[in-house]
């Protein structure tokens, strides 16, 4: 045995050791006064990780409650595994984002799949079957080897689980910045369906009921994985970094239908959850916590796959493809059976007990007794102080950017191949979006499709966030991710419904960043408000910093959205010569954060783009109104790149061509980032008709069977012709090329 | 010339997924002596004759591209074979 | 008409196969389990994509090992139509029931994209309802696609007409371009496009829809012609 | 006990597109001595103490299991571990 290695309480205190833990001194002296005691080095560790910033949010906690969480059809708010929302019919939709950055930054691949994993886990121990998959990546400028390393790893890790598991991977965003070069950032989100009656929850009801595990045997990967994710990384890091988890995709598939039926089919289950971070530890606490009760583990009965495991050790492993489970006293082998079918051991290793303590046994020891409250629910809430960085007052009093262009046409060539707004078809032809045979529109469009079989409804997903403009201004950046998000659904012919965020940001501990975290979560709140897209759940990644430097503020936003009827799918592709093709928004020269004075300048400054939420708001509503009447034939936002850019995404992607006429400063109209805005084709017989929903929208040319793209200035004077095939290699070819030369 | 065998197998600590799975297939043929399975990599490089230290050659080619130290320790065998 | 949907530990297209032919065509189908040793019931059996056991040590190595394969193998000697998509066709490879074997794409990566494939031999009973020459979409998904055989066999494939679908474009490096390959008998046939995965213009392709029409028509007629 | 090495390798006449990537990274990593790379897996696998031939065994569970005679070829090495 190694206990005899551990330190003692005395040393713990004296020693200070549980600073290497991620405790502060203040936060042991409140454990000792809430235990009355010296905590041991078991009990140290236990909390440790749940007082951890990763399980107990206190550094983000005051801004969580900023947002919006109620909504009519809200069934399951932020706090257990994952938010579900009511689509009909007794069923309802089940999703939630998180992230896995820094164990991607150490062991790319593995960091990925894990994180594919978890969140999958955290979706099927609701209850719900997982239906799609989507990811919001960020890595540094795609030149050096080690981002290119990081960037097809990643992909390649991520693909690995979701296409071996059978969730198709639908959709997802990629950016390129140097801020994220040593700390990319990595957001999987999983999506699932339910029927009411199936919704599970995470507690641990009824004295005397058996604690089981079911899954994976417990290893001592990933100790401390949630302190790990809740320090900034450093050059050190490399050192003190936790033993690897490797994910499982297979074991994880048998999990996931052993639990799925074992919770459609047997009543004897009171609870589950799945053991993410902090694994045994916050799984069991939480349960207990949540139920009101406590809990008493043999550890003596936890699978092991490594020998002489001490009870720390097997308490804070963050091995994957595990579940906790709650089963009614007496009816353990009825849960046991399903897991049988299935080749997965399910062993109880404790009860549920009336004291509300977490009770832990160790060749016949009592290694810890501690109060579940004290470990899930106390842990302290801090109040971080806030001051305005320096850089957003000098930007707020900047001269507007104004781009020099020698050619308009080399210009859209140039940003169609920054490889922010390159096709991503690298990334997504290696996912297998298709498995499960109900994905109506592949990635490569605004939002990812997915009927609901049997029903004539559909799912429209996304993920979104331009870090750009939250790091100009977060207030109006986080507005800004919220509504993109948004109109990528309407594109899609989807009624928004609801958000899950992950917050990912620098070290809260400095004003400035918290300030960015505050502001950011205002202008989210308000955008969620209007949209009436209430955050149902999400994660916080504070600490993404590498040697002190920060990256952008990104809060990554995941939003599903209804489609009523199969016939509202829309996509962004043109679709037959001689439809008309309609502009909706002003264009304004807006360049602050923009794609071209990031390409110009090598940096960006200025002022974020502006958003009025209530134009916002109206316009995605008559685009809706629109398609829901059928009277469009395709429909795109303008996004990073303006116009021009959203244009040639709309030609490349269908058979046609088309001729435009833009009015206005050339350079603005063309490239500007201004918000709000749609290109949306209309059939000439439904032209009429469409102009008195859309009011707004001003028709700037019409969809020629010549394919390629022709746009014109006033009075007939050409800014761009490009052919198709000089599009094409700007844009699907950038990111190819890039992972293959050489620095 | 050399022919060079590199061994490339997991840490310890590392879960195995592909060595369980082995295992549970070898258990179902009825193979019950086997009682562990861990799965590596084996390569196999030829390198021509020139002017430098073998060693320092693999190692850096086992720590950069052949192996992943972050979850892999890797061994070698080394064999000069004399041209024909 | 009756289908067996074999289903593996790690199997993932099963219930895209179960309703390509219960939805799709109108048939009846049943899923079936790994551990099953009855296969008399049905007339016509599918092995499904995926991930069987993991994919672990090789494709479909392990799979073919289970339990139901012994059934699978009796219904090939007997004639009925055994069809093998991606990973069944893996495990078909691995349990000797078709030739050759496979190796990761030339790419090394994982390929997920709608694919051209030419039919080259209208004449089986799993394409009597094509054109020879026609190309037709069918979508393919695998990091494993890339088949191998030796010269020998692969003359023999195509002296017996044996090659079923070829590339168009080949995707994965695999050995003459071919997409999916038949027993001598003509009645075992394994492809790594997915057939299941194309019977609905609203997911982009219907053309694989054909491929099960053959099967049942194939199957009426020499029912009708026996009894 | 025994802990047996089992090497499972392509066979010559077929194409590697793994060893073919790899040497491709290690020309690009300017090491352009090596002239040829073939990659294949290794297996460690622990016997347990019985009454069997354990040559036999092992042959049994390569040709069976542990590699694909169409493509792969295999080796293996036995080590006999005396118990603690
Ligand atoms: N990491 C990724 N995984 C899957 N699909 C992706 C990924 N990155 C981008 N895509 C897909 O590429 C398309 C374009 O993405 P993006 O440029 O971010 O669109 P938008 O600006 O409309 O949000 C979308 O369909 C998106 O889902
Ligand atoms: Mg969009």
């Amino acid at each position: 045995m190694l206990s005899h290695l551990e330190p003692t309480d005395i040393q713990i205190k004296e020693q200070r050791l549980y600073r290497e833990m991620g405790l502060s001194d203040s936060e042991f002296e409140l454990i000792q006064s809430i235990i009355g005691r010296l905590p041991n080095w078991t009990e140290t560790g236990l909390f440790s990780v749940m007082w951890s910033e990763h399980c107990s949010y206190k550094n983000s906690k005051p801004v969580l409650r900023k947002f919006p969480v109620d909504g009519k059809h809200v069934l399951q708010g932020p706090g257990e595994g994952a938010g579900i929302v009511d689509i009909g019919d007794g069923q309802a939709v089940v999703f939630k984002i998180e992230s896995h950055n820094h164990p991607s930054a150490i062991e790319p691949y593995q960091g990925a799949a894990t994180g594919v994993g978890g969140i999958i886990r955290d979706v099927f121990s609701m209850g719900a079957r997982p239906i799609a998959l989507l990811n919001s990546l960020r890595f540094g400028e795609l030149e050096s080897e080690r981002v290119k390393y990081l960037f097809e790893q990643v992909v390649a890790g991520i693909a690995g689980y979701g296409n071996c598991i059978g969730i198709p991977t639908v959709g997802g965003e990629v950016q390129f910045d140097a801020s994220y070069e040593g700390n990319p950032l990595v957001n999987a989100m999983c999506v699932g369906l339910i029927d009411h009656k199936d919704i599970k929850k995470g507690q641990a009801h009824g004295i005397g009921n058996s604690v089981m595990y079911v899954g994976a045997k417990t290893g001592r990967d990933g100790i401390h994985g949630a302190t790990f994710a809740s320090e900034e990384l450093t050059d050190a890091s490399e050192e003190k970094r936790p033993a690897v988890q490797v994910g499982d995709p297979f074991m994880e598939k048998l999990l996931m239908e052993a639990c799925l039926e074992v919770i459609q089919g047997c009543d004897a289950l009171v609870g589950i959850q799945d053991m993410g971070a902090a694994g045994l530890t916050s799984s069991s606490a939480e349960m207990a916590s949540k139920a009101g009760v406590g809990i008493e583990m043999n550890l003596d009965l936890v699978p092991q796959r490594e020998k002489d495991m001490t009870a720390y050790e097997m308490m804070l492993s963050e091995s994957q493809e595990r579940m906790l489970l709650v089963v009614e006293k007496g009816r353990e082998h009825e849960a046991a059976a399903y897991f049988e079918k299935w080749d997965l051991d399910a062993v109880t290793i404790g009860s549920v007990i009336e004291e509300k303590v977490l009770r832990l046994l160790h060749h016949g020891d009592v290694v810890a007794e501690l109060p579940v409250d004290a470990l899930a629910e106390d842990a302290p809430v801090y109040n971080k102080p806030s001051s305005e960085p320096a850089y957003y007052s000098e930007f707020q009093s900047e001269a507007p950017f104004v781009p020099a262009l020698d050619s308009f046409k080399e210009t859209l060539l140039q940003l169609l191949s920054q490889p922010t707004i390159a096709s991503k078809e690298w990334v997504f032809s290696q996912y297998d979006y298709m498995v499960r045979t109900n994905t109506a529109v592949a990635p490569g469009s605004d939002a990812a499709v997915v009927r609901i079989r049997g029903t004539e409804k559909a799912l429209a997903m996304t993920t979104d966030c331009n870090s750009r403009y939250l790091y100009l201004d977060p207030e109006v950046g986080g507005k800004i991710a919220v509504a993109e998000a948004a109109r990528n659904l309407v594109c899609s012919g989807a009624k928004p419904l609801a958000v899950t965020d992950c917050l990912n940001f620098g070290n809260p501990e400095k004003p400035e960043i918290f300030w960015q975290l505050e502001k950011a979560a205002d202008g989210m709140s308000a955008a969620c408000r209007q949209l009436e897209t209430p955050v149902i759940g999400g994660n916080v990644s504070l600490y993404n910093e590498t040697n002190g430097v920060a990256v952008y503020p990104t809060p990554v936003i995941g939003m599903v959205g209804l489609i009523e009827n199969l016939e509202h799918i829309t996509t962004q592709q043109f679709k037959n010569a001689g439809d008309l093709i309609y502009l909706a928004g002003e264009s304004k020269p807006e360049f602050g954060g923009s794609e071209l004075q990031k390409m110009q300048t090598g940096r960006i400054s200025g002022k974020a783009p502006e958003l009025d939420l209530d134009v916002e708001w109206k316009r995605q509503a008559q685009l809706l109104e629109a398609i829901q009447k059928g009277l469009v034939e395709s429909a795109h936002d303008v996004a990073e790149g303006g116009a021009a850019v959203a244009l040639a995404e709309c030609v490349m992607k269908g058979n046609v061509g088309a001729s435009v006429v833009l009015e206005g400063d050339e350079a603005g109209v063309l490239f500007g980032e201004s918000q709000s805005r749609f290109l949306i084709t209309v059939k000439p017989e439904h032209a009429e008709q469409f102009e008195k929903v859309m009011s707004d929208a001003v028709q700037i040319g019409f969809v020629r069977q010549e394919l390629g793209l022709a746009i014109d200035g006033p009075e007939g004077r050409e800014l761009v012709k490009c052919s198709h095939e000089e599009l094409e290699k700007a844009w699907r070819g950038a990111i190819p090329c890039l992972l293959t030369s050489k620095v | 010339m050399y022919k060079v065998k590199v061994f490339v197998t997991l840490k310890e600590s590392v879960l195995d997924p592909q060595g369980t799975a082995v295992m549970g297939s070898l258990h179902k043929m009825s193979h019950t002596q086997v009682s562990d399975v861990r799965i590596g990599k084996y390569l196999e490089l030829t390198f021509e004759e020139g002017d430098y230290d073998i060693d320092e050659k693999v190692n850096e080619m086992c720590t950069k591209l052949l192996s992943n130290p972050v979850i892999e320790d890797y061994t070698y065998e080394v064999e000069e074979v004399v041209g024909q | 008409m009756k289908f067996a949907v074999i289903v593996f530990p790690g199997s993932n297209c099963d219930t895209d196969m179960y309703h390509a032919v219960a939805d799709g065509l109108g048939m009846e189908a049943e899923y079936v389990w790994h551990t099953e040793s009855d296969l008399s019931r049905f007339d016509g059996i599918l092995l499904p994509g995926g991930f069987s056991y993991g994919d672990y040590l090789r494709t479909g190595a392990i799979a073919r090992f289970a339990n139901v394969m012994d059934e699978v193998v009796k219904a090939a000697n007997e004639g009925k139509p055994v069809l093998g998509v991606c990973n069944g066709f893996q495990i078909l490879l691995e349990a000797g029931l078709l030739p050759g074997a496979m190796r990761r794409n030339e790419s090394l990566k994982f390929i997920c994209q709608p694919e051209p494939l030419v039919v080259e031999n209208s004449g089986t009973m799993f394409t009597n309802g094509y054109e020879k020459g026609e190309i037709i979409t069918i979508p393919i998904a695998h990091g494993e696609g890339n088949y191998f055989c030796d010269e020998e066999t692969l003359q023999q494939l195509e002296e017996n007409k044996q090659i079923v679908f070829r590339y168009n474009n080949n995707p994965n490096g695999s050995v003459a371009d071919i997409a999916g390959i038949t027993n001598k008998a003509g009645n075992v046939l394994g492809m790594m496009p997915h057939p299941e995965r194309a019977v609905d213009e609203l997911l982009g392709s219907a053309d694989g829809l054909k491929l099960f029409q053959s099967i049942v028509k194939s199957w009426r007629e020499s029912h009708v012609i026996s009894s």
